[in-house]
Order: structure tokens, then sequence, then C-alpha cells
């Protein structure tokens, strides 16, 4: 209908009263171009969502929706015809974190031909998943579901694969960005060694395993794990004894490919790329922090991740579910929310924590006689699969007891608890306050976001939301999009997930990246910031206000200079301009004024 | 009863407007002088920021900006009680010196020059600086303007604008001068002492060479007795910049003499309904209405009044043409004709040229040292100078702030403010008889009221002492029935 | 060719601007040469009833300086209008509204209430306040209305150019008259003798980086002539006020106060020059901005000195 | 109480909101069928920094009863900070209103989430009322009787 009235009554301009532009604009602007009107001659009055929904008051709401079509219709006035950049994008990807979710995009971009940067801070891929156990609700090892995705990622022909290594610059805009890396030095030669673990064996000096949070040792020339990928070890400078001491080099002595290289120096590239996902994943909640746990000072408190080393069958304890002095608990407590939904520490539910506490319990009653406790708040078992599970653990004589734990300490209050870890709590659904003695407390941690997740954004020149977290472009039409275009997301960088989630984010970022990829070029939102050269006065007011760098003083015409693939179209600038000399495009001054006439007369 | 109506121009316009009222018997009942705006300064500048009185206030007048500007500026000096380094005070005075020959020298050749260079009974049409340049010659117009626009050269140095000044800051001046603009100062002084004395030459050969002038100055019809005002060093002698305000009574006798800080204790204002200008009068003797004599308020500001309050002149030639003045009018002080101002205005014109040229010699005037930062907390402050027109006095009240919570201004010309309406008066009293108005009244009327040299800027709208007039004379039915126009 | 007739007047100002143009000395007389002066009423001797006498559009050219403060302003105003071709709104007042203008903060109320009755000096027990006509026992005298709020002259009459500047400087002023008298005019409603750029283009301080992190009362230091005033955090209105003066106040080490008016692609200079202003505070904490915005000694006084009348507030509320 | 609805004081507020946060936390309150008084239109802008402050002084001027900017929260900004330069004009902004005589509850800066549609409708709701008891400002009408 709109097409027809445009081509018979030469329309040059068109205003539909309806929905939310959040809906529909796109929708019009086609519809609108398609008829050979410039698609930005078209506004959008929301008399809907903004308007008729919100009121029984008929006769104010006509009002009010008089206004906003009064409004729009003098706006329209106003509009220009805009074109729509579109820009070459170079096809290859930069993808920040080797966990399961950057392991799960890495591969299905490099699947579609497409050259994939994988950088990793660690010594290996692989994750928070590499130290799981089993993993909920189907108990299938974690290990056996990762290996072989870490090792085709190794093998991948599309995959450079950069661990030890992290982004300390990212420049450029989208379609041309340049990412530059810092590649640590391992200080064994990647593409001699074998990873025959010859070094390590004879290595002299061990020190506590951090992939084993410590409960297990390590040499100080060390892969975290055997299957770590690349399977190339790391030497610990802090401790290997030719860098404390100057003695030792019994690792050089035994390599038979003469790859240890104690003269390594960290080592920056750049690479050129046309997006990049960032799928940085989480850091786990310092369970210390919460004082009356007792966690650090009560050895037999430890966190979910280490249950995770106890229980794993090739950890320090060979899967044994043991107390600090070897003896298998009696009794078991597993306290939910600890550091999570919580004002003192994180208010945000971090997702994961009550299926894998049931988890937890599960294998604790598989592998021992212990009873187990299971303090939760409410329950959340909202996956597929994850009622059943939590069903299946229910009947598995665990005890849950709904109540926040107060405290958990060593003080006997009575023989019953001597020698016993008491962990204080209120059952709210008995309303008394329950003392349940126990050997062993497991704290199910929550997920918090990166240590250095602002440092990170900053780098990207992304935004973060209250929590902490990477800020997505739209909590649901956009949840892998930022605001930064060619810019991705995905998993617990972004928010709590658990794998399944984790994954499909992953897959999702990599569809996102490769819809335009393929294009091979992409189209720049019109609704930037233009100079008008003649009208800039050089007062420089403006030079420092833009967050994506795209205004620069150029001395020699004396003139602010904005560079447009780098305008986010955020208007800062617009409205800081004394001279009046920087317009908005599709925002300009006359438009808005237009508005606020109307609303107001 | 006959109504007079001495319009400047008509009603529309806004310079002042005289009606004078005749009995029955055709003789002046009353003669009303109005003046017809007002800005309302005193309410606007309350909530400023203090230190920003000096560029507001000068904008009540873009004739006599720099007293205003320096005034208050010396008002901050008090408000934060602060005392400008040597250097300051005499790059205001020299600035000061300098603003007092361009407007004295203006008024003397644009404005006041056609009556006696031309004559009294010239016609109209040749009683304009135009003529004057003619009969005194091209060369001395030029050297009029290049003196004047030579003194506002100094001004725009130390001042930073030729018009509407704005080196003052509470402790001093914004920004010190260098030599080369110290050297081209003291090069105009002297140039512009040569042009005073020349100035004084031509007022001798062409004014005091003619008997009919001297009759003019010395009759009673511009004879009005007042209180005279004026600033005065610690030596009596006329001083512009700084100083205590003198006054002598009508016999000459000193009645006050008392800080600027206490101006209140000895003046006061008074208000009409018909008019939006105040009336200043001595708080001590009292408002008694338009009349003069001792017993009256009433009192003048002028060059001839700071002359008749003071005893001499603080720089030599200046302090010579001063005796000479009074010799020649009768060796009486004070010298109550209003015309006599004329001749007083060069003699400060004498001054304000060699006092010029001292600070420009003074080894201070090009010292680094012109600010003195203020530390003490804001609160009050009055600050007084002698503007070409009268005592101009700013009196500022602040907040710990220093934003402006009560401003009080006299300006310079309303001190003459009932003093003109009078002399006015007395002219038409003077010269309408049973209703028969002379043509002569015209001019008449307009010397009287010229040699205030009243600058209404801050309120009506002439330059100084240029006051266009038109006569209309009313029949009992109110029917014109004779109109005197200028030319 | 005929000789352009060239009007001046002066409304509710301090006369700076005929001063001005008087001040062109040598230069205005050449110019007079080259124009009829039909009307000036502070230099020669012309009478209103000589311009109520003229026809319609007789005179070529009027500048008008001066604010519309009373009914005495509005009328000569519009009579002008009526006779001339062309109206200039001449220097700040005018323009703006100008200094006059700032009494648009307060009312005619209390403007009477301060002037004829509070303030120290004045003696006035019957508590007298000036009346437009006063019944005398001689007969009736008359004065102008005061108003209640200052008024620009496009706020009055249709003008037809600007030239704006506390008072304009003289090299703007002769050019503009120049202008005129060659006849080559931009369109109607065009700003003249003044710069289309702000006052930061013709400012010869260095500029370093735009971040104010403190903002002094200019009394209370003392200004670096060479740096940029608003980056030692003294208050200057230049990033939002037309150039043309030739930075004559930054020169002798003062900031600029605005008086050249908004630039052509701003409606509202005090508006804008707040938003510039906010913009570089230096800081994301809110206590911190909250300092620098109360460091603003008079915001009103600060960013509408000259431009009250002629802002899309004009007078506050009273 | 009886309120005669054709009389009542019914206060026009204009708000600017930004189009990722305030925007879509409107339409969310509409989605969800939260009521709140129809007395603020809206006008769209990519973020609360572009909202020049003389555009909240050109709606007052022109007849607005009050003006709401709503953005994200600080930290939340999808441009990174730009609702960190709204603050800081905006601290500026009500000192100026104040000297103009304009009570501080008519011109407001509120942060609005995408997900906070209840808040918004509330904070609209507390902003009509608030201005209904102040009564209009008229500023148009002022200035028409300026002399």
């Amino acid at each position: 209908m709109i097409k027809n009235d445009i081509r018979e009554m030469g329309l040059t301009r068109v205003v539909v009263a309806s929905c939310s532009p959040l809906m529909h604009e796109p929708t019009f602007r086609r519809a609108v171009q398609s008829a050979g009107l410039n698609p930005y001659l078209f506004q959008m009055a929301n008399i809907r969502e903004q308007c008729s929904w919100i009121t029984e008051n008929r006769e104010l709401a006509t009002e009010r929706a008089k206004a906003i079509v009064n409004a729009a219709v003098m706006r329209v006035n106003f509009n220009e015809p805009l074109e729509v950049e579109k820009i070459p994008v170079n096809s290859n990807v930069l993808v920040v974190g080797g966990g399961i979710t950057g392991i799960e995009a890495a591969l299905q971009i490099a699947d579609s031909g497409k050259k994939v940067y994988l950088v990793e801070k660690e010594p290996t891929i692989g994750g928070y998943m590499t130290r799981f156990d089993k993993t909920f609700p189907t108990l299938d090892c974690a290990a056996c579901i990762l290996t072989p995705k870490m090792v085709s990622v190794e093998q991948h022909e599309n995959i450079e694969l950069l661990t030890y290594s992290d982004v300390t610059d990212f420049s450029g805009y989208v379609g041309k960005f340049t990412a530059k890396i810092r590649k640590r030095p391992r200080y064994v030669d990647e593409d001699k060694c074998t990873g025959c673990g010859l070094c390590e064996e004879k290595c002299p000096l061990s020190v506590p395993s951090e992939f084993d949070c410590k409960l297990g040792k390590r040499k100080a020339i060390y892969r975290p794990f055997p299957q770590a990928v690349p399977n190339v070890p790391v030497i610990d400078r802090e401790h290997c004894l030719y860098f404390t001491k100057n003695i030792c080099k019994v690792c050089v002595k035994f390599c038979p490919h003469h790859a240890i290289d104690f003269e390594q120096k960290e080592k920056y590239i750049e690479v050129p790329v046309g997006s990049a996902i960032l799928a940085t994943g989480f850091d786990l909640f310092d369970a210390s922090r919460i004082k009356e746990y007792g966690y650090g000072k009560l050895p037999n408190v430890i966190t979910s991740i280490e249950f995770e080393r106890l229980t794993h069958a090739s950890g320090p304890t060979a899967g044994k579910i043991q107390l600090k002095n070897g003896n298998l608990p009696e009794s078991v407590a597993i306290v939910h929310c600890v550091g999570s939904r919580d004002q003192n520490y994180n208010e945000h539910c971090s997702r994961v924590c009550c299926m894998y506490s049931l988890k937890t319990a599960h294998l604790v009653r598989e592998k021992t006689d212990a009873k187990v406790y299971e303090f939760y708040i409410d329950m959340r078992a909202f996956g597929k699969g994850y009622e059943e599970f939590y069903k299946r653990v229910l009947h598995e004589d665990v005890t849950f007891i709904r109540g926040r734990v107060a405290e958990i300490t060593d003080v006997a209050q009575n023989p019953s608890e001597e020698g016993k870890l008491i962990v204080v709590a209120e059952d709210t659904l008995l309303g008394i306050v329950r003392r349940i003695p126990v050997d062993m407390v497991v704290l199910s941690v929550g997920l918090e976001p990166r240590k250095d997740a602002g440092q990170l954004a900053h780098v990207f020149r992304i935004s973060r939301s209250k929590d902490g977290f990477f800020l997505e472009r739209h909590p649901k039409l956009a949840p892998v999009s930022t605001a930064g275009q060619g810019i991705y997301v995905a998993g617990a960088c972004q928010s709590p997930k658990d794998i399944p989630d984790s994954v499909a984010q992953g897959a999702a970022a990599a569809a996102n990246v490769l819809s335009f990829v393929d294009k091979g070029e992409i189209e720049m939102e019109p609704t930037i910031a233009i100079l008008k050269e003649e009208a800039c006065s050089g007062c420089k007011i403006c030079i420092g206000l833009c967050p994506y760098g795209a205004i620069n003083f150029d001395e020699s015409s004396g003139r602010a200079v904005i560079t447009s693939v780098l305008c986010k179209g955020c208007g800062v600038c617009v409205a800081a301009c004394p001279s009046g000399a920087i317009e908005q495009q599709n925002f300009t001054n006359k438009q808005l004024m237009a508005e606020i006439e109307a609303i107001c007369s | 009863m006959k109504t007079v109506t001495i319009n400047p121009v008509t009603r529309l316009e806004g310079h002042g407007k005289i009606s004078i009222f005749l009995n029955d018997e055709g003789n002046v009942e009353n003669a009303y002088f109005q003046v017809p705006e007002l800005r309302g300064f005193e309410k606007f500048c309350e909530g400023r920021p203090v230190e920003e009185m000096p560029d507001i206030t000068s904008r009540i007048c873009g004739v006599c900006p720099e007293a205003h500007h320096i005034a208050s500026t010396k008002a901050l000096d008090a408000v934060f009680h602060v005392d400008p380094p040597p250097a300051a005070k005499k790059l205001r005075e020299l600035l000061y010196s300098a603003f007092f020959v361009a407007d004295h020298t203006t008024h003397f050749y644009v404005l006041a020059g056609p009556d006696f260079i031309m004559g009294p009974t010239a016609p109209k049409a040749e009683r304009n600086i135009l003529s004057v340049i003619a009969k005194v010659g091209l060369d001395v117009g030029s050297s009029v303007i290049k003196h004047r626009s030579d003194a506002l050269d100094v001004i725009a140095m130390i001042g930073g604008k030729r018009i509407h000044p704005i080196c003052g800051v509470p402790g001093g001046v914004r920004k010190p001068i260098t030599e080369a603009q110290r050297a081209k100062i003291e090069a105009i002084a002297e140039s512009e002492v040569e042009f005073a004395k020349f100035t004084l030459k031509i007022f001798d050969d062409i004014v005091l060479g003619n008997k009919e002038y001297v009759n003019l100055i010395t009759s009673d019809i511009y004879a009005t007795e007042t209180y005279y005002m004026g600033t005065v060093d610690d030596r009596n002698r006329v001083n512009f910049y700084d100083g205590k305000i003198r006054v002598v009574d009508p016999d000459g006798i000193e009645f006050e003499k008392y800080s600027p800080a206490d101006y209140q204790q000895y003046i006061s204002e008074h208000v009409e309904p018909w008019t939006y200008l105040k009336y200043p009068y001595l708080k001590k003797v009292g408002w008694k209405g338009l009349v003069g004599g001792k017993g009256s308020g009433v009192y003048r500001a002028t060059p001839l009044a700071r002359l008749n309050a003071s005893e001499g002149m603080a720089t030599p030639i200046a302090q010579a043409e001063y005796k000479r003045m009074y010799e020649t009018l009768g060796g009486k002080k004070p010298i109550h004709s209003t015309l006599a101002t004329h001749w007083a205005r060069l003699v400060e014109l004498m001054y304000a040229a060699e006092r010029m040229l001292e600070l420009s010699r003074d080894p201070d005037i090009t010292s680094p040292n012109v600010q003195t930062l203020p530390t003490a907390v804001p609160d009050e402050g009055v600050g007084s100078i002698e503007a070409p027109r009268g005592t101009l006095i700013h009196h500022y009240k602040t907040d710990e702030q220093g934003m402006v919570k009560n401003v009080n201004l006299i300006v310079a010309t309303v001190n003459n403010h009932a003093a003109i309406s009078m002399s006015i008066k007395q002219a038409a009293e003077g010269l309408i008889k049973k209703g028969e108005v002379s043509d002569g009244i015209l001019n008449m009327v307009e010397m009287a009221f010229r040699a205030y040299d009243p600058c209404y800027a801050c309120a009506t709208h002439t330059l100084p002492g240029e006051m266009p007039l038109d006569i209309r004379i009313y029949n009992q039915q109110g029917v014109v029935t004779r109109t005197i126009r200028r030319p | 060719m005929t000789k352009p007739k060239i009007a001046f007047n002066w409304a509710s100002s301090c006369g700076g601007c005929e001063i001005a143009i008087f001040e062109l000395g040598t230069k205005l007389v050449e110019l007079s040469n080259k124009v009829d002066v039909v009307f000036w009423p502070a230099i020669f001797d012309y009478k209103y009833t000589d311009l109520e006498a003229m026809p319609d559009k007789s005179i070529d050219v009027t500048f008008f300086n001066g604010a519309i403060r009373n009914s005495e302003n509005e009328d000569v105003a519009k009579l002008l209008r009526a006779k001339s071709k062309m109206l200039v709104a001449f220097g700040a007042c005018a323009y703006g509204g100008g200094i006059p203008a700032l009494a648009n903060t307060t009312t005619r109320a209390e403007i009477f209430t301060s002037s004829y009755q509070e303030t120290q000096t004045t003696n006035n027990p019957e508590k007298i306040i000036p009346r437009t006509k006063v019944e005398m026992r001689e007969g009736v005298l008359t004065i102008p209305e005061f108003y209640n709020t200052v008024k620009t002259l496009d706020q009055t009459v249709d003008v037809d150019y600007y030239v704006p500047g506390c008072p304009p400087v003289g090299a703007q002023v002769e050019k503009v008259l120049n202008q005129f008298v060659d006849g080559n005019l931009p369109p109607k409603g065009a700003v003249l003798g003044a710069s289309d750029k702000s006052l930061c283009h013709e400012c010869k301080r260095i500029k370093a980086d735009r971040k104010i992190t403190k903002l002094v009362r200019s009394y209370q230091t003392i200004a670096d002539p060479e740096k940029c005033l608003l980056e030692q955090g003294i208050m200057c209105m230049g990033p939002a006020t037309r150039g043309g003066c030739g930075g004559i106040c930054l020169d002798a080490n003062a900031g600029c106060r605005g008086c050249y008016g908004p630039l052509p692609n701003v409606v509202d200079q005090g508006g804008k020059m707040l938003s510039a202003l906010a913009s570089v505070f230096e800081t994301e904490n809110e206590e911190e901005m909250q300092k620098l915005a109360d460091s603003v000694a008079d915001p009103i006084g600060t960013f509408y000195r000259f431009s009250l009348a002629g802002s899309l507030m004009r007078r506050i509320k009273k | 109480m009886v309120i005669d609805l054709a009389t009542r004081f019914e206060p026009k507020i204009v708000g600017f909101l930004c189009r990722w946060c305030a925007y879509t936390g409107a339409d969310l309150a509409g989605l969800s069928r939260i009521n709140y008084p129809p007395n603020i239109t809206p006008i769209r802008v990519n973020c609360s920094g572009r909202v020049d402050p003389t555009l909240v002084l050109k709606a007052l001027a022109t007849g607005a009863d009050g003006v709401l900017i709503a953005g994200c929260h600080p930290g939340d900004c999808h441009y990174i900070n730009g609702n960190a330069k709204t603050i800081r004009r905006f601290k500026l902004l009500q000192r100026l209103l104040q000297q103009f005589g304009i009570e501080k509850e008519r011109v407001r800066l509120e942060w609005v989430s995408a997900s906070e549609g209840g808040r918004y409708a509330r904070i609209v709701e507390s902003m009509t009322e608030e201005i209904r008891s102040l009564g209009p400002l008229n500023w148009k009408k002022e200035m028409a009787i300026a002399a």
C-alpha cells in the first residue's frame, strides 16, 4: 500500500504511526526503499508502546497520539536522504579466549574457510572445562567431549593458535581492525618440541600446581595437564633454578630436540582482522572474602572447583574424595550461592551453581557413603534435562535444607560437634536455625567478570553492564553483538552461562561474523556525526570527547577531522560543539527542534 | 495658563524635556527638566560576581566608561581590602588622565567651541565643528582629531580597549606596559601638553579677546550660587584619581571635607514622581527644592566646582592658569558664573596633560608587578573618582563569596541635576517677561545647559552638551501662536 | 548616482556604539562625503518632527543601537522601521539585549523599589515612584513607560542586518559602513562586521588539551598570557562567541565575555557555552562534577552577559 | 475528592530517551501494559549525550511544563561514557535553570535500563504529579506579556 502511494502520488516523505521503531522501522524502511524513496525519508511515530498501551484515559491518550504524530510529521520535513556506506571486510577473525566458547566459535568459522586467530592467555586452551570431571546433567566426562575439539583446533589449517598470549591493542574499524598480540616467552621452542615430556620428568623442582588448585604438584617446566594443547611445556620463571639460581639446566641436557631456549623474549605480533569475538569467560568468586565461611582457615572447607580436582580421575587424589588427612568424609555439606545473589558480593545469580551442586552431591553419594546436606536458597533447574537431574538427585538420599548458610565453624557446642565443621543456617522451611556437623564443606562459588574485563573492554572500546560483564547490543534481539560494530561477545564473559549456552553463543557469534564476512562488506549506520568544515573554529572542545577516537585535530587546517568509519553516532560531540559545526545525520538540530516545537505548541 | 514646552525633539525622543509654565501675567511660573529613562544597574548588578563590576558598570556610559571602570575597580580594592602595587595605581591614573584629555578636548572644540569661536549670535548653520575648523584652520581641526585619537590610543594600550576598558581588577591591573609603549605614551603626552597650551591660547585670543563674552560670563543670568564639590589631595589641590572630597559653601568657605568611604553621611538623593532621575543634595543642609544659596543642599560638581572647591592645581602650568583665571574674573572665589566652567575645563585639560607626562616618565610605570592577589574575605567597599562631569561614587556590598548583595551609585552628571534644572529655569525667567519670548532664549538657555557638559548618556541620549532645542508657545486656547526653531 | 541616505539612532544603551562611529574620526569625515546623514540626533541637530514628516522608506539604512527598555524606545524603533528601507541592529544591545538586558534577571517593581527607595543615599519618606503621567499644579507632565522586560530590536520590529559587539570595533564599523555605501550586502538577516568562526579561531593563545579540572574567579589568579584561559580555569566565552573583534580582551589578559554573540549555527549562546564547558569537565566523579558546576559563580551573568534578551529563555520567572 | 478532568491541569512533558536503554525500557512498559500518565511525549536519540542543553531550554521556552532526560545507567552506556557527559552538563544546567526560577522538579535526569519498564513508568508518574502540583510553566505566555 505504502509502496503504491509512493509511486502513484509521488510521495516525498512517509510517516507511519503505529508501533515502536524498535520493532518495524527496518521493515518500513525496506518497503519505502523498494518503492524508490530513500529509506531515511521515512519517519515512525510510536503511538502504541508509549501511548495507547500505557493508559485507560482515552481522551488524553488521543491528545498525546496527536502530538506524537504531529512531531513525526514536523520532523520528517527535515529528514534528508542518507546513503548507507558499505565498507569492505577483511575475512580474518580474531577470537579471544580458548575456552569451550572460543573453541566452538573458532572451529565454526575456520570450517567455513576463514582464517581465525585464537588467542589464549594460558599455556593451553580448554579453559575451565579441562578441570571438570563430569558435566551436568548428562554426567558425561568433560575431557571426553572437550579433548577432541581441542585437538581439532590444534590441527585446523585455518586456525592460528596463540597461547600464553594476550591482545594489548585493537585499532582500526569494523572490517579493517589491527590486533596487537603479546606472546609471552615459554622458553621452549614450539616448533622443535614434540611434547615427549622428558624435561618434565627430569626437572628436579616440584611446585604446587595451579591447575590442581595447589592440591597437587607440577614441575618448574610443565604442561598444566597431559592433554594440553599445544602439547608444549612452559618454564615457570618464578621457580626454575636456572632463572632463580642460574644452575641446573637439566632440561636442556635431556631435551632430545634442543627445544629449550632460555633466551626467548616476549614478542609482539600484529594481525589484520575484520572482526573479533570476545570469549574470555569468567573468574570464580574468591570464597575467602566471606569470613564467616572460614575458607582458607578451616582445612576441609573447599570450593567446588577444588572438589572437581579431587573427584577427577587424573586429579591429585586420582579421583578419591578425601579430607586433608586422607580419611574419607562421613558427611559433606554443599553450600549454594557463595558470592552470588548477595548484595555484599554479587547481586546476580551465577546460573550454574545449582546444577553443579547437584552434580557434586551426586558424585559424593556415588563415590562415598558420606551423608550429604545441600544448603540452597532456591533450586534453579531450568535447562533441558535439568529438572529431571534434580529429581534424580532428590532420590539419592541427599538432605536438602532451604536457607542461606550464616556461618561455618569448628567451635563445637556439644560433644556431637567435636572435631567437626558445623554449618549454621536458618532452615526457612522449618523456620528454625540448624547446626549441621560435617567433615567436609564444598562451597559452590559463583561466577564473576574477569579481573581484567575492564582493561579488555577499554582495548576493544566496548561497554560493560553494572555487574561488570560485557554489555551486549540488545539483551534479547542482539545478545552476542555489541555497540561496537564487528565486535561480538560470547559465553560467560557476557553473563554467567553453563556449557550448552556458552557453546550456543560461540556458534551464534560465529554465525554473526560469517553473515557479513561472507558478504565481504558491511553496512555502516549513517546516523553519524558530520563536520561542517567551513563552520569549524578549531576550538578543540570536541577533540577529547569521542570515546572511539574518531575526532582528531588537523594542525595544518586548524580544524577538527572526523573519521566517519570510527564514529558510532552517540552525538556527544554534536551537543558539545560551541560553533554548531557538527551535525548528527538523521538527528540534526533542525529535526529535533521541529519535534520539540510540534510537541510543545 | 500658557505652556512653553521646550522639546529637544518630539516626545518620542529620549532627550531631556523642558516644560515652562507661565502665569497669567505671562511670567515664568515654573520650569521642569525631565529625564525619561532608567536602566536599573543598582538592582540588576545584585547576584553578579563583584569582580565583574568594572566591566558591567562601564556600560552605564559609553562616553565616560573609563570613569565608571576605574571607580568600580577602586571599589573592588576596598571590597577585597587589597592595596595595589604602585605601578598599578599609576597605570590607572595615567589611563585616567588620558581620558580627561580626550573628553575635555571633545567638549571644548566639538560641543562648546562653536558658541565662542563663531559667536553666540552667529546663525546655527555656522555654529558647528566644521565651521570652527573653517575659522581656526583645517590643520587645527585635524590636530583636534589627532590629539583626541592619540589619547584614546593610550587608553587602549593600558585598558585593552578604546571604549569600555577591561584592565581593572581588585589589587591592580591585568597587564603591565612595555618600555616601548611607555616611550610612545611619553611622546603622546608631550604633544598633548603643547596642544593644551595651544587650546588655552585660542581661548585667550578668541574668547577673552572679546568683551562681549567676558560680560556674558560675568552676567547674572548665568550666575547661580550653590555649594561646590571636588576631590582634593592632601594639599587641597585638584585630583581626579584619589583624595578626600571637599565641599565649599557659596562664600568659598570649606563646609565639609571627608573620605569618600563616608559619603553616605554627606549626600542624600531626592525623588520626584515626574522624572526618572534623582536629585543628590548635601544631607546636612537638606533638600529645599530647586533653589540655590547657603540654605539649600543643592551643589555643583563641575570643572568650575572642582576649582572652586580646591586651592590650586598640582602641576605648574595648570597652577599658573588657575591663578590667572580667578584674577581675570574679579579675583573672587568661588566663581558662580556657569559659563566660566568652560575656562575651568581648559585649566583641567592642562593639568591632565601635564599629569600624563609626569606619569609617563615615572620610573615605576613599567614595573611588571601590577597585581596584588587579594587574600581577605570580600565584604564592602566604596570607590570614588572625579569624572569630567563630577564626583562619581560606586559602593558595593557582597557576601563572603564575593557575590554582589547591594549596589549604590552616585553618577557624575547627576550631581548637577538640580543645578542644571535651576539654570534652565533661571535663564527662562531672565528672558521671558510678560509673555514676551525673545528669540535669544534659545541660544541662551542652550548655553546655560551646555556649560555643564551634561552627559546624560546614562539617562538621556545626547552626547555631552548637545541639546537641540525647539520652543513652542501656546495661547490660552492651547494653540501654537509662535514657533521658534533652530536654525 | 545619489548618495545613500543613512540615519543613526540610540535607544537603551550607553552610547558607546555612537562613540564607536564617532571614533572613525577622519575616516568618518571621508565617509560623510559618500552618504547623506539624514538623521543623527546625538551629533547633528535633527528633530523627530522632521523624521515624522519624511515619507515612508525614504531612509536607505538606519543603524539602530540600544535595547528596547521603555515605550519610547519602542515607538522610535517603529517609526524608524517605517521610514527606513533597511534597519540594522547595531551593537550588542540592539542585537541581543546587551548589558541592559541583565535587568531581565529582576523586575520593574524590584528596580523601582531599589532605585527610588532602598538605595542607601535615597531619602524618600513618601515612597514616591515615578509615574508616566503626573498632574502638576501648573499642568500635566509625562514620561515613557518603563517595561518589565528588556527586548531586542528584532523582538520589536523587523530587522534586516545585525552588527554585534560592545561596542563594535572600529575596523569592523568602517567595513560595515562601506558595505552599505558600496551596496555589496549578503542576504537579509545576516550578521555583518564579524567573523563566522568563534573567537578561538583568532585567539593567539596556546590550546593544549581541553580538560577542565578547576574553575577559578578571575581575581583569584594572575593569568598566564600565553596559555588558553579556559585551560587555566579562567572563564572565557571565546568558544561560543563570534570572532571579529581581534581578541582584544584576550590580549589584555582578560577572558572573553561574549559581546559578539552566538555563532551562525547556534540558537542560544549561553546554552551552547554551558554544554561545551561542562562537556570538558575532566571527571567521572559526580561530586567533583557538582563542585565544578558550582564553581560557575553566576551562570546567567556568565553565559548570557550580552545575550539574555535574545536568548531562548529571555528573562527569569517572576 | 472529585477532580474535574476537564479543568484539571495536565502537564506537558518532553522526554529525551536514549535508544538503547530508556526508549527500550519505555517500550517494555507498554508491552507489559504498565499504566502511567500519558503526559510525556518521547523524542528518541541515540544517547543521552546527544541532548544539548539548548534542546531542554528550547522545550521549556516553547511551552513544555517539564523535561525528562533518560539514559542508560552510569557505567552502562552503550557508548562507553556518553551519559557521563550528560551528568556533567545536567548539573550545570540545573544551576542555570534554578537562576531562571525553574523548579528542579521540572527537569530531571534519570537512568532507565532496557529491562526497567516499571521504573520508567514510576518516574513519569512521579514527575507528572510533581509538576501538576507545581502548576503550568507557561513560559511562552510569560514572554508574550513581557512588557
